[in-house]
This record gives structure tokens, C-alpha cells and sequence, in this order.
């Protein structure tokens, strides 16, 4: 560490296919909107990424929807959503009043659907499409495209039709293959793999014995899933040439530096947020010093560094 | 009274005043009161005491042994006061996060997020206001009973209780003027019935203008009936599980009658106060 | 809850398939031995689990073998054994000095040799032979038996055919298809499931920017994975028939009972017993102390009894 | 002096003593010594003072703020007394479970497992004994060099340090009667070749019936060598990253000569201390 009084700042600047970020932290998708500007100033981020938006008004799940968890929590929102109308004529007006690029995240429970989503949200203000295809999928008796290789390329493959912008796959830790579903998106077209989703997850309440979530089930996410999406970083990372995205319990600077040494370009910051709202300010201040006292000229130059461990017996 | 700063001090967009923030405070005390609660004292930051009645705090408990506590829990202000830089919370110790702020001991650290939400609104014309709440709900009228005060508004509090002795905060409406109506279970004087014919006797007195409530299910739907029938507007304190707090998670949303729909409103953001006639109870 | 003292005390005993176990608490395998006895009498357990034995002796993975994270642990000890012939002249004999039912794990690279195993440990003095198919199988590219349905049954009805023994098949969290995993061990004639093993994760030490493990990956286990194998006790417990036993971060008597009312007819203890070596000692004792004090005769009466959410979004 | 109660007592086997045990301890004192170092006294149970030099325990570390250590932590016992119901440890604060311990303060509690693994042995033979160690390896033949003292041992203790001024229990050790020596790096004093002639010349002088080192493998492989050459026994205490400590789960293994064959043992179990001609450095 050299001193940092005497260091000159670091390009903070990260390229995830075309686009090019101010900083590698973003929001993960659900856990952000136009409520955090209360306290921070949400231009200081590398990218705005929006809770997943579906086609149609939709209600979301019963209550109550989350519970906490040690090192983390569970959460079964669900997709409520205003539609797409409501997204065109009042999200993306106010979005634009910044300048960090937008990143629109949408769903469906199939692939017409989802391609004709697709379609729609390409309009002038998103700099980027993020798929989230770890929602079930009726056409596959409820489960999500990214769950198999072969329905997350045929999704991929009817979204990069529709639309020119770059297009983002998120995938899910709860399938066994996560290194052919990432190869299937990026034989698809994506442009990136943002890495990962939930891991599904239940909690019981001993004295009522009822489950502590309305949908019974529901995503885990925070610092108790982040070896798992650590471990997928890196294994997507060295079997794909798409820039990953990392995500999954993301808090502190030293987990952002984790998922970028694994060879991610960029990080989604999601459930940290609700224990520290600032958290993310932190992060984009605290990655800029450590990377200027590392004597660093460009943060790119830590992704994929991990190297061998020594090993050995003794 | 020291002031410790702010975890962190993000730069205000221009122009814009944050209107919450995280702030480390810092415990002035944490004491039992009446059995089953305890009245936490912080010496807190100026950027989080310009707080509105009604409004909440998001507060990060410590781990109490052997318990893992993750989200925020979510608090009423019972006490503000931005000149001695403090800020009060009544709490009932409950689960793991409120059996954590039990631990808290003078001169620890407690991180709290707030003021949040919306408060209680009180247009000039609501002159006689009818305060009704149970247990630890009354925490939340408190600063509310405070503010009429201040500006001069005629204010009638009915606590209700499992016993007399438990009625919350007794001295305090007192002390704020208020009259204040024990009712409890042991009498049979806190049944929706006995109420309905207290309340009503006020109403007739002219005492009451506007209804203030919090937390029970069955003391809403008693004031919207009541409300309905004569007229009074009121508002009423709801709760709900939480993640962020701030409006972002979509977690905390209950159902309310905006006309001939039923939405959904999230109680940590377009609450959690809402008009008692939308409430589902 | 009635009073402690005047409560008649409650069946503790627990029927998976065949066996009786005294009560429903025993070790998770790779986390215990004889060494425990140091710190408590071994047959207060309802039943004793061994490390998972290899036919020939090897060395194990290289070091470091564990680290440790927020809520748990990685592991990539490998299986260091000193073959089955050491497991017959020394363990055995040992063991038998208890009357604890004795379970007996065991691993193999392939089918043949997992048969083989599986025929060699038949022996009197082991009560049931629990089979950890989450081990990389080379027949299928290193993929765990357990990962997909049809190694799955491949390798159970090969087992199966080799004991008259009660055999128990240990899943693994990894896969994307727990439920149709479980049915196919049921199928292949498993006598009980236990649910589930560790899942695959990593970490990185951001100063050396090396894997905290030798192995790079390995398996994390501890509270942080207690919803997965929940959710999967639960997945499974309603899709099958034999008994299951939940296995995964189980730390506290509420923990305990979570998965039983999820479906688990007993519960394996592992990590915890690192943070509290008489954890398990505890538990036997805590979980009796509730079981009279709610009134029950049989803790069996506990199991599966899970409800349904309440829900509402009011 | 309190004995407080183990967590838990269970039932000992039938004519079994544990030979250890999981106890709920409270701090004495915790205070930095020497910069680097801090030392941590504990009022201990009887059950876990019957301690050897050279064994060890497994510390339940508090979580400092934002860090969440899950594992016990491995600490060499400074020192032990059943007698005052007392035991200490020397520990150089490295990561989150020292910075976790560097948080205590007298009163608090600390959750301790032990005493674990095989200490020295010191068979009648060997009258005159060479300690060697750097830096907070010194902690653990403290003890050793106590008992040594009072059996009636000739004790040499080479200290190695960064600095002169940094060279751990030089007091210490002279307080239990041992001729001290202090190398550090500044002067050249420390390297593998200067504490050859340091070491050749003890020998020489007959002082040399043992060598007991721990820590460095740098001074494990020149008392290997040392050892070798004029048939002097030693012991070495190694480390191993843990879990359990008691021998379950061989995540602590080693590898070590034993005749022509190269094999692994436990750190915690068959160690941590070794004979240095079979230790691999
Ligand atoms: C706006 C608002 C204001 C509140 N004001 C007060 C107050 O002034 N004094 C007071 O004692 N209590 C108040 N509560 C309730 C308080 O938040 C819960 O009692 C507390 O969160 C329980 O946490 P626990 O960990 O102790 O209990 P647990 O039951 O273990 O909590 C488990 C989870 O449930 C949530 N939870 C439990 N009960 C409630 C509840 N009633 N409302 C929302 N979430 C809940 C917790 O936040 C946590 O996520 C308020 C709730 C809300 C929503
Ligand atoms: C038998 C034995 C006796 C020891 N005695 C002492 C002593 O008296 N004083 C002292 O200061 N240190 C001693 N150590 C080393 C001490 O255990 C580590 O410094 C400590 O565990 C570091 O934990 P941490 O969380 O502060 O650091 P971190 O580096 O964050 O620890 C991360 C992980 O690595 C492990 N670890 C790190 N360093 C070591 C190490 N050297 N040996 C084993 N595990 C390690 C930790 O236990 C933990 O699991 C001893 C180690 C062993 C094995
Ligand atoms: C309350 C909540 C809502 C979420 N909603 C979405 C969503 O709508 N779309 C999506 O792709 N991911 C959603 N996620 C997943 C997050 O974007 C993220 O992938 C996951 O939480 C792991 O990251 P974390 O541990 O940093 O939270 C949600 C997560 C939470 C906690
Ligand atoms: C150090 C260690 C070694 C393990 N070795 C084995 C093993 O040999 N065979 C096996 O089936 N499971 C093994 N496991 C997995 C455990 O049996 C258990 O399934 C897992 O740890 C989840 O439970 P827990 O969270 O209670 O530890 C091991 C786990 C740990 C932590
Ligand atoms: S708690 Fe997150 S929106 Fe209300
Ligand atoms: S630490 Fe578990 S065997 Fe040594």
C-alpha cells in the first residue's frame, strides 16, 4: 500500500460489452428505486438497475414477504408491478434525470411474452436489458428458464431479436449446471452474465409452526449466499468470454474486490442496502482510495486476478 | 450534548436536503418501564431530529447472545427533542431484535436509520382530538399528544390495558393535558362494546373532532364504524414486516379502499399513517 | 406450554425405516469421532455416523483444508482414509463399545466400487450404511452421483443389491433437481434420505488474492445454508415416502425442530458441533425438556406437522 | 476468585474424567504489551486448569464490529494456574478473531474449549534445555520454561525479534532462571547463520541436552540440522489452520517423516507438539 495522500486517483471506469460504467457498483435489481435519492446522491453509481418489471399490473405475493435469517434474509415480493404503461410514462421520464445508464430489468412467464417485453422496454434512456430469467417459466412446469441450459438459450435466443441494446442474462444458483447455462446464454447473445439470483430457501416459525413467509418459500439472499455466488463468478468467469456481473451478499469493499478478483467486471449491491442504505456510497468511495493506494492505473486491472493457491501439507 | 457524526456523510444532491439519514447515536439510557417495555434514550444527531409525529426509526440491533438479528427493526418515535439532541423509543421486548436493544447500555452505539415514512396530519380545524390506543401502541401517539399541546388543541386520550397498572404512558398524556380514560381487560371496560359507548359519550360531549389510533385491529374497525356514523375523520398508525424501510423492497405493502378498488400501499413509505376510513383492518 | 415439573416425560424415540434410534439427534458425517468422547458420553446419541470411508487409503485434500465464513464454514478435507481394512480391525471394534446404532458412510469414484464397498461393510456391529452419493463420480465427468435422477438410481439399486443392510442415501444441495433425486433413490430402494450434504462454494483472500482453500472450492456448511436444506427437507418430505433426516446448519433446539415440522423424522449435526462441542448434548437434553413441557407422548407427533401461511396483504 | 460454571455439564462417562472441557470464563484483564502483543488473563474453571505446556485452546471469539468470525481460534497456553483459578494467553492481534479478543474488557465473558492436543515432554534426561523461538512463538514455552524451573532444568532461552525492544517475556524467562540471549534482525544477529554460532557454541559448552522451539520453519529446519549433526533431541509446537481442534474433522493435518514414509497427523490431536526430526518444515 503506497500512501494515499500522494497517489494519483484510479479510473474508476469499467467496459461491460459496450457500455461503459463510472464505477463498478451498481444496485441489484429489487432492492433500489427512486426511494434510496432520499440519502445519497444515486449519480455517484456505475449503473441504475430497476426492480423486474412484467407486462401487465400484477399484485405480487401474500404477506408477509420477507424474514431475516442469519447472515442474510428471505424474501417472496414477487413481481408487483404497474405494467409496462406505467414504466414508459413515469419511470423513464424520471430515470433520465440522471446520468449513470439505466439498466431496465424484466420478466415473463414465457417467452412470447417475454420477447414482446423485450421489444417494448427498447426505447431511447435504457442503456441496457437485463433478463431476468430466473423466474418460472409456465411453458416448463413452473421452472425458471435459467434453470437448464436449453430453455435459457432458446429465451436468449428470441430476446436478442428483440432488441439492439445490450442484453443482460441474470442467472440462478439453484441449478446444477450453472457453467452450460452460462455458456447457453452467451452462445445466445448476451452481453453479459449477471451472477446471481437468489437461492431458494424456507424458514418455519417454531411456535405457529407456519412458515415465515405467505408464499411458503422464497429467495435468500446477503452475505450467507456469498460463497455460492462467488464460486459461480469464478467458474463462469473462466468458461465465458461475456463480461459477469457479480451479485449475491455483497457488503463490504473486500467482498466487491472477492467477486472482481474471481474475474467479475462489475458488482449488484442488494440486501446490504437494507441494513446500511449508505452502503454503496461507501463502497464506490472506499474501492476508488484502496485502488489509488494499490498504485493503480485502472480498477480493470484486478478482475480475474485470483491465482493458485500455495497448497501444500505442511 | 455531544454530537456524533454520521456514519457516513454522502454528498447531498444539490440543492436537496436528505430527508432521513444513518446516524451512529449513541445510548443515554435504557430503562424497563412498567414490566413488560423499556424507554431507550439516544443522543442523536440534528440530521435526524427533524421528525414528524407518527413517524418511525429503523434501528440496528445488536446481537443478543446466541441470536443473529439481520434486518432493521422498525420503531415509533415516542420522543424527539432537537435542542437536547435526543431521541426516545418504547419498545416491547418481543424476538431477537428487541431482546438485543434490551442489552444496550449507557454509552453504546446504536445505528438508526429515520425519521421515516409519513406522520400523523393534523389540519387546523381538528380542535378536539380522541386518542385511543393498547399497549405499546400508545408510544406512537405520544409526540402526537405533545404537538396538540403545543398548538393549543383540546386532547382526550383512552388507554387501554390487559390491567390498569399496564396502561402505558398514563402520566405522560397527563402531563401533555390530556384527559386521559383508563380502560383495561379486568373489568370489562376495554371491550369493543364498553368503548363504543365511551367514545360515543364524548362525541355527544363535542369533545371529539378527529381520531387518532394505532396498532389494533379491532380498535380500527370500532373507529371506522364509529367515524362512518358521525362523520369524524381520523388517522391511524399501521404495521407491517420490513426490509429497507425507505420504499425499495415492496415487502411491507398491506390493502387499502381507495374508492371501489382495493390497493396496496407500502406502510414504510405512503405510511404508516393512513386516513382510517382506507384501512382494512 | 405446561409446567416442567409436572409433565410425565416423552418418548424420545424415533423410527427411520427398520432402525429405532433412541432419540433424533446424531452427528453429521466428517464431523465427528471418537474423539468427541473427551467432552461427553457418545450414547446419549440417537445414533453414531461415521466419516465417509473410501475402499483404499488416501491422503485427502491439501491444505488449507477449511476457512471460515460469516455463518459457517468451507470445507474441502477430501475423504483422508486408511481403508476399508482399518475401518474392520480398529473402528468397528471401537464402536461397538457403544450401544448406539452405528452408521456407516461410504463413498466411492464408481458404481463398481461403491457396490464393493457397500458388500464389505455389511458387517454385524453396523446398524445402517448411509451413502454419500454427493462425491464426484467419474463415470459421469466428476459430476456427484447425486446430482442428476438417473445416476442417482444407477448407483442406489447397485447398492441396493449389495446389503440387506438399511441403506440411506445423503443428497446433495447442489443439484437443480432435488425432488426428482430424491424419488429416484426412494425408487432404487433407499430406506431413508438424509437432506443434504454441503454446498459447492469459495472464497478468496483478497490480500494474497488466493483461494482460502487448497482445493479452491469446497463445501460450505454451518447456519448460512439452513434454509436451502429446509427448503429440500421440506421439498422432499412431501414428495416421498421414507423417512428423511435433515442435515444443514442445525445449531439450536429451534433449529432442530424447524426441520421436523418441516418433514424430517431426526436431524445430523455438524458444523455446530465445531463452534460448541456439546452442542449435540444440549440439544438431546433441550429437545426433551420441550417435548414434556408441551405435552407430547411421542416426539414423533412433531413431524410434517408444518401449516399453512396465514398470508393476506392486510 | 469466582469459579464460574461450565456451559454445560454433562453427565462424564462412568470412571471418566474429560479430559476437556467447553467453559464459560470472565476476563481479568486484556492489555497490550510490547506493541505488537496483547495479554489475556481469565478466571477459568478447575476443569479446563489442568494444563500441560504446550497444549492449547480454542478461543470463541466476539465478533468486532462488521466482522463475523465463526470458528474457534487456536491459542497456545501462556500461562496456567489451578491454584488462583487462572489461565493466560499471549496473542498478536492478525485478523477478525484476535481483533474480535482485543475487544474484551475486564468482566466480560469469554467461552474457552480446552486444554487440547499433546504438550512437551521432558523426559529426566534432559537437564540442559535450548528454547528457541521468535516473536509470539516465545507465549508458547513460557510455560514450559516455568515447569523446567521448577523440576530443576538448566534453561537457555534465545529470544529472535525484529527488534531488540520487541523480544517477547525476556523477563519473563529470566525470572524462571534462564540465561537469556536476544537476537534480532538490526544487528545481523537473528539470521539462520549467526544463530548457528550462537547455537554451536552452547553445545559446545555442554548446555545442550534438548531443543524446544515452535513457530518459524526457518528455525525449525536449523535445529533439524543442529540435531541431527550432534544426536540432540527437540520438540517443536507447529500450527495448522482448525476447526474442531479435538481430532474430528482432519481439516489440520500435517505431513511428517516417519521412517521412509511421509504421513499426516493432527496438529490438534497427535500435536501440536512434535519430535523435530519428524516435522517437515
Ligand atoms: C412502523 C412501525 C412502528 C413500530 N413501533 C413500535 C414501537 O414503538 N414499539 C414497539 O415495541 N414495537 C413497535 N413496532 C413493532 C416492532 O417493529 C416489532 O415488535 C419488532 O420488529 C419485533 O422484532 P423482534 O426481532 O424483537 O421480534 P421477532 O418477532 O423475532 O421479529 C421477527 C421479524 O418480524 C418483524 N416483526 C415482528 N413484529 C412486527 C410488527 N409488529 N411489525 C412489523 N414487523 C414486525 C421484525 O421486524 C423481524 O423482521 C413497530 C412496527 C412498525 C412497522
Ligand atoms: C496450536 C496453535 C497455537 C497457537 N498459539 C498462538 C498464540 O499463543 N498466540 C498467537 O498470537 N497466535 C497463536 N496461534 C495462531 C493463531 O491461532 C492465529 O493467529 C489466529 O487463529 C488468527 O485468527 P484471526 O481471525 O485473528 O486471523 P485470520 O487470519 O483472519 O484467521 C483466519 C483463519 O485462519 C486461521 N489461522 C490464521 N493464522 C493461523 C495460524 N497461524 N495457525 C492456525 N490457524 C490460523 C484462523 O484460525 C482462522 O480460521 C496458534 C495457532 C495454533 C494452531
Ligand atoms: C427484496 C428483494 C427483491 C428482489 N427482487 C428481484 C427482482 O425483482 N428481480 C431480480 O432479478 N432479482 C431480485 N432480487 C434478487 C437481487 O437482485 C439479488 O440478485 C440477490 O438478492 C442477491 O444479492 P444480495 O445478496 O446482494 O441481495 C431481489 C432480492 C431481494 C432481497
Ligand atoms: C469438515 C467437514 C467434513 C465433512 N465430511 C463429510 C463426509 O466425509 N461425508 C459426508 O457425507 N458429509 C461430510 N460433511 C458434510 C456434513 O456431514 C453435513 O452434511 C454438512 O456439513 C451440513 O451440515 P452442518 O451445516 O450441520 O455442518 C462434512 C462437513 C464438514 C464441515
Ligand atoms: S420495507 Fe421496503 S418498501 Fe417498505
Ligand atoms: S482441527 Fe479438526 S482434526 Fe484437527
Amino acid at each position: 500500500m503506497k500512501d494515499l495522500q500522494n497517489t494519483p486517483p484510479c479510473d474508476m471506469g469499467v467496459q461491460i460489452g459496450g457500455l461503459r460504467l463510472a464505477n463498478p457498483i451498481m444496485p441489484a435489481s429489487g432492492t433500489f428505486s427512486e426511494d434510496l435519492s432520499d440519502v445519497f446522491d444515486l449519480d455517484i453509481l456505475g449503473a441504475h438497475v430497476l426492480k423486474t418489471i412484467m407486462r401487465d399490473a400484477r399484485a405480487g405475493n401474500p404477506t408477509p414477504r420477507v424474514c431475516d435469517l442469519q447472515g442474510g434474509m428471505l424474501n417472496a415480493i414477487g413481481i408487483p408491478s404497474k405494467g409496462i404503461g406505467y414504466f414508459r410514462d413515469t419511470m423513464l421520464p424520471y430515470w433520465a434525470g440522471y446520468s449513470a445508464p439505466l439498466i431496465v430489468s424484466i420478466s415473463a412467464h414465457t417467452m412470447d411474452e417475454f420477447a414482446q417485453l423485450c421489444e417494448e422496454v427498447t426505447l431511447p434512456g435504457v442503456a441496457a436489458i437485463e433478463a431476468n430469467i430466473s423466474c418460472p417459466n409456465i411453458e416448463a412446469d413452473g421452472r425458471a428458464f435459467a434453470m437448464r441450459p436449453d430453455t435459457t438459450e432458446q429465451v436468449m435466443t428470441r430476446l436478442r431479436a428483440a432488441t439492439d441494446l445490450p442484453l443482460w442474462a441474470k442467472l440462478t444458483p439453484n441449478t446444477g449446471e450453472p457453467v452450460e447455462v452460462a455458456l447457453a446464454a452467451e452462445a445466445a447473445g448476451a452481453d453479459a452474465l449477471v451472477v446471481a439470483n437468489t437461492a431458494l430457501g424456507m424458514s418455519i416459525d417454531v411456535r405457529t409452526r407456519q412458515p415465515r413467509l405467505g408464499n411458503i418459500m422464497g429467495g435468500m439472499s446477503g452475505p450467507a449466499i456469498k460463497p455460492i455466488a462467488l464460486r459461480m463468478t469464478y467458474q463462469i468467469a473462466r468458461a465465458c468470454s461475456v463480461p459477469v456481473i457479480g451479485c449475491g451478499g455483497i457488503a463490504t469493499r473486500d467482498d466487491a474486490l472477492e467477486f472482481m478478483i474471481a474475474g467479475a467486471r462489475a458488482v449488484q449491491v442488494g440486501t446490504a442496502t437494507f441494513q446500511s442504505p449508505t452502503v454503496m456510497a461507501r463502497l464506490v468511495a472506499e474501492l476508488s482510495d484502496w485502488a489509488a493506494a494499490e498504485g493503480l492505473t485502472s480498477i480493470e486491472q484486478i478482475i480475474g486476478t485470483v491465482t493458485a493457491p500455495t497448497g501444500g501439507h505442511s | 450534548m455531544t454530537i456524533h457524526p454520521t456514519i457516513l456523510s454522502v454528498p447531498a444532491p444539490e440543492g436537496l436536503q436528505p430527508r432521513c439519514a444513518e446516524a451512529r447515536t449513541r445510548v443515554v439510557s435504557n430503562t424497563p418501564v412498567n414490566g413488560e417495555y423499556h424507554l431507550l434514550t439516544l443522543d442523536a444527531p440534528a440530521e435526524v431530529l427533524a421528525c414528524q409525529p407518527g413517524q418511525f426509526f429503523q434501528l440496528l440491533c445488536p446481537e443478543p447472545e446466541g441470536e443473529h438479528p439481520y434486518l432493521r427493526r422498525p420503531m415509533s418515535i415516542y420522543g424527539y427533542d432537537a435542542e437536547a439532541g435526543q431521541l426516545q423509543f418504547l419498545y416491547k421486548v418481543t424476538g431477537a431484535g428487541t431482546r438485543g436493544l434490551a442489552t444496550l447500555k449507557s454509552g453504546d452505539g446504536l445505528n438508526v436509520l429515520g425519521p421515516l415514512g409519513q406522520g400523523f396530519t393534523m389540519p387546523a380545524e381538528r380542535k378536539n382530538l380522541l386518542l385511543l390506543a393498547r399497549g405499546v401502541g400508545l408510544a406512537t401517539l405520544a409526540p402526537l399528544a405533545r404537538m396538540a399541546q403545543q398548538q393549543g388543541r383540546r386532547l382526550t386520550a383512552i388507554c387501554s390495558a390487559r390491567r390498569p397498572e399496564l396502561a402505558m404512558s398514563v402520566d405522560l398524556f397527563l402531563s401533555y393535558g390530556a384527559e386521559v380514560i383508563v380502560v383495561h381487560d379486568g373489568d370489562g371496560s376495554a371491550t369493543p362494546e364498553a368503548l363504543r359507548s365511551v367514545i360515543e359519550a364524548q362525541i355527544a360531549q363535542g369533545r371529539v373532532d378527529a381520531f387518532y389510533t394505532c396498532g389494533s385491529a379491532r380498535l380500527l374497525r370500532l373507529l371506522q364504524e364509529l367515524g362512518a356514523k358521525h362523520n369524524i375523520p381520523g388517522e391511524v398508525a399501521m404495521e407491517q414486516q420490513m426490509a429497507c424501510g425507505l420504499g425499495m423492497c415492496q415487502a411491507c405493502v398491506r390493502s387499502f379502499r381507495e374508492g371501489d378498488q382495493v390497493v396496496h400501499r407500502r406502510v414504510c413509505r405512503e405510511g404508516p399513517v393512513f386516513p382510517i376510513s382506507e384501512a382494512i383492518a
